[in-house]
């Protein structure tokens, strides 16, 4: 088993990267790096199909990040398992001698601080600049449907102040408009979670909040309450139906209620 | 040189009367004082207080203080009070008295009565610390029994948010103390080169104070459970029902416990460094464990203030939480998070600095760019208290800030790439003497790479949207807290155990139940990283039908870890007991805990070591025949017992180079 | 070898101790008595004729009379619905169900809950007169049925307000007053576990009025179980 | 120190190494409290500036507090303060400690006396709205405040009239950082309570 110490102490001509342990541990690192890339469409997979262009794009945020976090967790795991099975020192007994003395080694550091700040500085413009599309869709060009949206302990419904007050407790939107929810609570805090849509925003006693969607897809989806309210939180839910603007209209336009 | 340098025997057993009344005063009379103070408070408050309108603020009141006044009896009755008494009548404690207190007497019955030796002390955090962690851990095998099924079969909703309440806040106390508790008081101050913490009483009160706080948490239990998550928010916890009290003095009393631990540790490690032993050649330990106390110190206030206004909600009436006479929800999250954020590192910081003491040791190499370390640790634990409202992204209370907050957020992965950098560098062509405290490094690793990944997605306001209350959430924070902390304090204690009881932690049965839980948690949490891509929110009792592949994959995985944690619990019990006898330094470790006999004498050192370089010069000139750690078998090796004669430490511990 | 017994030991007695508390938790829940929808012939429905189940509920004032026994259980001073709040519905029926409702009552936090929705032509029947809604400023309680909506399960919800008895009204000789008879029917769709509670905050003093009775199974709060 | 006993257990340390120790935990003690005062400001600033549901002071018959007698309370702890300061400057003297930490004792005790009698004539209680739960919380804090430093200004009395403080003035000392930590935090307290008492906005 050839050692770390030996490996150093050797004149080798080489440069740095092409000798062991380098070498080695990039190739192990490009492996995992490979794996891993292939792993990174899975969490959007996972998330489903989105609805609507904020689900879409957390959906490509998050494949991003995976796919860049890839060599990263990669370069970690290359080391640790190159260590595993090379720097390893068998037996009960500790090693005999000592491993090599250095303490520090100032080009690492700067590489690793400024690759580390680099990558942070990417999710950083990453983040703000998606915020930034998000902010002026909550103003956007178009006047967007209002959505009164109330939660209580453990039941959501909904007023539709430009179909005059029309209420009910499941969710219509027409497709390919913009909606603006307007959603407050009657006693403890919820959470308005538009599950496929991306959305979610608290509901609070005594305060308004604000959140802006477009759904783009024609189907049902899930609206779930996400904050802890009591005994019936995992019931208080409902579905969400997005449907084509005629069919909204109709829906409006109908006296009774939707159910039954 | 001072005094304490020279060489003097201990003095000699102290008289009987040492020690004054609080030779009667122990564990026992403090449970009988607790129980007749709080049954007096129960029957003078139920008595006399008014029904305010149709609220059940009486019963809340009454109930905070009856509580209260159990922990205050329980303190009175175990002596706690006794030194600033004596202090106030001017008749302070003499030299016998503080021996007596100290533990002079070296009996079992130490362990159960307000001793102020920190050895006692850490081992007594130990011993809390594991049941919490058993505690917890059974409420955990509930929680996941229940979500084998969907339709929350196995317990009722109301008793599934309870389970999920009491697990939180059990395992939250558990490791918050799991590294500072054991560790910080039993080796940190030898470590250091000090004969005791800086203020012995203090630390005594520290653990009584959380040893009272337990059975107000289990109490729980029985006045209707803490239905409302650890985190409480209210106005939630305003309207549940009287459980809720006994969280919130639990709380207060935990606080009070990590403030004045907090300081006094931080003390400690200040002002009782040995002679030498200057910023740069204190040990890395050192620098995180006061970095988290540091911070608790700061951070457990902020709480403290939001349960006492919940109190004051509850049983006065007030208006903090309620919106309805212009409290706000907004309020408590806020002072919830503004701790909650820093609590994150006060638990994070000690497990990974311990394993950055493990590993020169186990790599026989110094640690890596020490620079980077304390970097590392003062950037996390500075920017953690900036950062509390990317935990409210969603919450509406203020978006503008929203921006800002995700800037402080993405930052910490700067400095907590800087800790990875310190451990891979140690790694980085060491001689890996695969023992049972190394291998954690390598959970911790793997782990911590993930957790801190996910939190990325996270911090990322718009991918919040998506995350935020959903079981991504709980795998994330698990694989930070558990995946890296308590892995952490797992190896933390393998390395510490020969030291702390004088046995080997029994290396075979420590290591598979050590892997046995790893591969566990690997699998219950990456089961509940889908679900919670998939939609699940956060403490469902019934998740549906939809999420039940992944949550049965999660449960099984949690009856893995419970198996592999029995195991290790196994191998502690049977080491504890019957393990193989430890010499003082069967890791060949060069750092001062180890320059000590095992088990450590009263005051931690014959003499006070004198340090004249840092601890991590392995592989340097000069120090190579010297650092090796003994053979097993040879005097001072595993297995051997502790030197003797003419092999005794000398009476000069010189610590590096002369 | 007696390493291997020593550990083995403490993992049987942790998983065996992990075992009885499993036990003791899953015992010391509260179980609500069940009440079975009875079919009594056939109904004429939109959806062709279906079994007609009846079903009969009280609510009360205190839990005296409910499914606590004479002496009210441990809580014999919360409301409580009665005489059972684990429901059992036959699927694909009209369920028509019958409440007396005995409580006093106030103002409803969200007056969308005092209208009647999900029911057959969303109407219910209040004392004999055939109603959609009923005044939001005088609401006892109210029957709201829902449930998880996912693929295996049918979505069903259900509204029916229950107006209060006016204060000061005549106690009869069981001790309460002359209750509120309504009556209201629905449809049933596939199996499935739903759960139904009071949306009227009719808790005691906590806030919101939503703790006690309110979030406690078994009194203003049950399930309801669609068997096939 | 002059015990043959050699320096074994801690808090026999010799006296100035006891001092710096001592200087430091109390001063990480009212950094504790620093942040506890804190939160309870910020509780008081920020329900006042959210002003959920126009409930801040504005309920029928809300009034806030006489500004008056906040700064009249501020101001007798003030004087305490001073007093103590007085003893601390005289060293070892016994009797000026004796004298001065008195004093400064007895003017807690009354400011105790005007806090409480400030509460009890508020007009209100914490169960009237947000206002007055926060306020209340401030209040009911400085009491605590000043029962401790009753507890240490008597202390300092009793252990000065003992004699017990030929080697350990610094006893005097530390309980004079408390002190001061005392009168800042009571100015905190008042600042926030007497200068924002309007209602910010609709």
């Amino acid at each position: 088993m050839s050692t770390g110490r030996h490996e150093g102490q050797r004149l080798d001509t080489r440069t740095t990267w092409r000798r062991p342990p380098v070498l080695p541990i990039l190739v192990i690192w490009a492996v995992l790096t490979v794996l891993l890339l292939l792993f990174a469409p899975v969490p959007a997979r996972l998330m489903g199909r989105p609805a609507s262009p904020t689900m879409q794009e957390i959906e490509t945020t998050v494949t991003w990040f995976t796919g860049l976090s890839a060599p990263v967790a990669a370069l970690v795991w290359a080391i640790l398992l190159y260590s595993v099975f090379r720097w390893r020192h068998r037996g009960p007994q500790p090693p005999p001698e000592d491993g090599s003395g250095r303490r520090d080694n100032r080009r690492v550091f700067t590489i690793w601080v400024l690759g580390s700040a680099v990558l942070c500085l990417f999710l950083l413009v990453w983040g703000l600049v998606v915020i930034a599309p998000r902010t002026s869709e909550a103003n956007p060009a178009q006047e967007p449907i209002l959505v009164d949206v109330t939660g209580q302990q453990w039941a959501w419904s909904f007023t539709y102040p430009d179909e005059g007050n029309k209420s009910a407790t499941e969710l219509y939107l027409p497709v390919g408009q913009t909606v603006a929810f307007r959603v407050t609570s009657k006693d403890v805090i919820h959470s308005f979670w538009l599950v496929q849509l991306g959305i979610k925003v608290d509901a609070n006693p005594g305060e308004t909040t604000v959140a802006t969607v477009r759904p783009t897809q024609i189907g049902t989806f899930q609206l779930r309450c996400a904050e802890l309210c009591g005994l019936y939180h995992s019931y208080m839910q409902t579905t969400v139906h997005v449907v084509s603007v005629a069919d909204y209209e109709a829906w409006a336009q109908s006296p009774a209620e939707a159910h039954s | 040189m001072t005094t304490s340098v020279t060489a003097a025997p201990s003095p000699p057993v102290a008289p009987v009367t040492a020690g004054g009344i609080m030779r009667h005063l122990n564990v026992v009379t403090g449970i009988v004082m607790g129980v007749l103070l709080a049954t007096a408070t129960w029957w003078v408050t139920s008595s006399t207080f008014p029904v305010l309108d149709e609220g059940d603020h009486k019963d809340d009141a009454v109930t905070i203080l009856t509580l209260v006044a159990w922990v205050i009896g329980f303190l009175i009755g175990v002596g706690a009070f006794v030194g600033p008494a004596r202090w106030l009548l001017g008749r302070d404690l003499t030299v016998e008295d503080e021996h007596y207190l100290a533990g002079k007497d070296a009996g079992v019955a130490r362990y159960f009565r307000f001793t102020t030796d920190h050895k006692v002390v850490g081992m007594q955090y130990l011993v809390t610390t594991m049941v919490l962690f058993g505690f917890g851990g059974t409420l955990a095998m509930l929680i996941r029994t229940n979500l084998i099924t969907p339709g929350s079969r196995f317990v009722d909703p109301a008793t599934y948010n309870s389970l999920v309440g009491i697990h939180g806040i059990t395992m939250i106390i558990a490791t918050i103390i799991m590294v500072s508790g054991p560790f910080g008081n039993f080796i940190l101050p030898i470590m250091i080169g000090a004969r005791d913490m800086a203020f012995p009483r203090l630390n005594a009160l520290s653990f009584w104070l959380l040893f009272a706080a337990v059975p107000v948490l289990i109490s729980s239990l029985f006045l209707g459970g803490i239905s409302t998550g650890w985190s409480a928010y209210a106005p939630l916890s305003d309207q549940a029902n009287r459980g809720m009290d006994a969280f919130l003095v639990t709380i207060v009393t935990f606080a009070i416990s990590t403030g004045v631990a907090g300081m006094n540790i931080t003390t400690t490690a200040v002002r009782m460094r040995a002679r030498g032993m200057t910023w740069s050649r204190t040990p890395i330990f050192v620098f995180g464990t006061v970095a988290s106390v540091a911070l608790g110190l700061v951070a457990f206030p902020m709480f403290e203030v939001a349960m006492i206004e919940l109190g004051m909600d509850r049983g006065m009436g007030a208006g903090f939480y309620d919106p309805s006479i212009g409290g706000s929800g907004w309020l408590y999250a806020n002072l919830f998070w503004l701790m909650g954020h820093p609590e994150v590192y006060v638990i994070l910081l000690p497990a990974i600095v311990a394993l950055m003491e493990i590993t020169p040791v186990f790599t026989r190499k110094p640690l890596f760019s020490f620079t980077s370390a304390i970097l590392g640790i003062m950037g996390i634990a500075g920017l953690s208290l900036f950062v509390w409202a990317h935990h409210m992204y969603v919450a509406g209370w203020a978006p503008v800030l929203g921006g800002p907050f995700m800037v402080t957020t993405e930052l910490i992965s700067i400095p907590t790439g800087l800790l990875f950098l310190v451990l891979l560098g140690t790694l980085w062509r060491g001689r890996v003497w695969m023992r049972l405290p190394v291998m954690a490094v390598y959970a911790l690793l793997w782990n911590f790479t993930i957790g801190g990944i996910t939190g990325i997605y996270l911090s990322d306001i718009p991918v919040d949207q998506a995350m935020h209350g959903s079981m991504f959430v709980t795998a994330h924070f698990h694989y930070t807290l558990m995946g890296a902390g308590l892995t952490g304090a797992m190896g933390a204690l393998a390395y510490w155990f020969p030291k702390m009881t004088g046995r080997m932690l029994h290396e075979k049965a420590g290591a598979i139940g050590f892997w046995v839980a790893q591969v566990g948690f690997n699998v219950t949490f990456m089961g509940m990283f889908a679900v919670g891509l998939a939609g699940q929110p956060r403490r469902v009792a019934d998740p549906g039908t939809y999420f039940r592949v992944g949550n049965l994959i999660s449960s099984i995985g949690a009856y893995t870890i419970m198996l592999g944690m029995l195991t290790f619990l196994g191998a502690i019990i049977y080491s504890w007991r019957a393990g193989s006898v430890a010499s003082a330094s069967p890791w060949g470790a060069r750092t001062l805990e180890w320059q000590t006999p095992t088990p450590v004498p009263l005051e931690n050192f014959e003499v006070l070591p004198v340090v004249t370089q840092d601890f991590y010069g392995y592989g340097e000139d000069g120090h190579r025949a010297a650092a090796g750690a003994p053979a097993p078998g040879t005097p001072g090796g595993p297995g051997a017992p502790p030197p003797q004669g003419p092999d005794a430490p000398p009476q000069r511990v010189e610590v590096g180079a002369p | 070898m007696k390493s291997l017994v020593g550990i083995g030991a403490t993992v049987l007695a942790g998983g065996i101790a992990l075992g009885l508390t499993g036990v003791a938790v899953s015992r010391a829940q509260s179980d609500p008595s069940t009440v079975t929808a009875v079919v009594k012939g056939t109904a004429q429905t939109p959806q062709g004729t279906v079994p007609h189940a009846f079903l009969e509920l009280q609510t009360w004032p205190d839990s005296m009379a409910g499914p606590h026994g004479k002496d009210g259980g441990p809580h014999p001073d919360w409301v409580s619905y009665g005489p059972g709040t684990h429901l059992v519905l036959p699927a694909h029926s009209l369920v028509t169900l019958t409440i007396q409702q005995y409580d006093s009552g106030e103002e409803i936090t969200n007056h969308y809950f005092a209208k009647v929705l999900g029911t057959v032509d969303g109407t219910e029947t209040v004392d004999g007169k055939v109603v959609s809604e009923v005044d939001p400023t005088a609401i006892g309680h109210t029957f709201t049925l829902h449930g998880l909506a996912q693929d295996g399960q049918d979505e069903l919800f259900v509204n029916a307000p229950l107006p209060a008895i006016p204060d000061g009204a005549k106690n009869l000789a069981n001790g309460y007053p002359e209750p509120h008879v309504v009556t209201f029917s629905f449809l049933t769709k596939g199996p499935g576990e739903y759960v139904f509670n009071c949306e009227f905050p009719c808790g005691d003093g906590t806030y919101a009025k939503f703790g006690g009775p309110m979030s406690t199974r078994g009194y203003m709060s049950g399930t309801v179980t669609v068997t096939s | 120190m002059t015990s043959p006993t050699p320096a074994l257990v801690a808090g026999h340390l010799d006296p100035e190494a006891a001092r710096r120790m001592n200087k430091l935990g109390v001063i990480l003690l009212i950094v504790g409290d620093a942040f506890f005062t804190f939160s309870l400001v910020f509780t008081y600033l920020y329900l006042r500036g959210l002003n959920t549901n126009g409930q801040w002071l504005t309920q029928k018959g809300a009034h806030p507090v006489s500004a008056t007698y906040t700064w009249l309370v501020v101001l007798v702890v003030a004087a305490s303060w001073l007093a103590y300061r007085w003893a601390e400057r005289g060293g070892t003297d016994k009797a000026r400690i004796v004298l001065g930490a008195g004093l400064a004792s007895a003017l807690v005790v009354l400011d105790l006396g005007l806090q409480v009698g400030q509460m009890v004539g508020a007009g209100f209680t914490p169960r009237d709205g947000a206002y007055q739960s926060a306020w209340m919380a401030l209040a009911g804090y400085h009491v605590v405040h000043l029962l401790l430093t009753l507890f240490l200004g008597v202390a300092i009395v009793n252990r000065a009239r003992l004699g017990r403080f030929a080697e350990t003035a610094w006893h005097v000392t530390m309980v004079g950082y408390w002190w001061t930590w005392l009168v800042l935090a009571t100015v905190i307290i008042a600042a926030a309570t007497s200068l924002a008492t309007t209602v910010p906005r609709a």
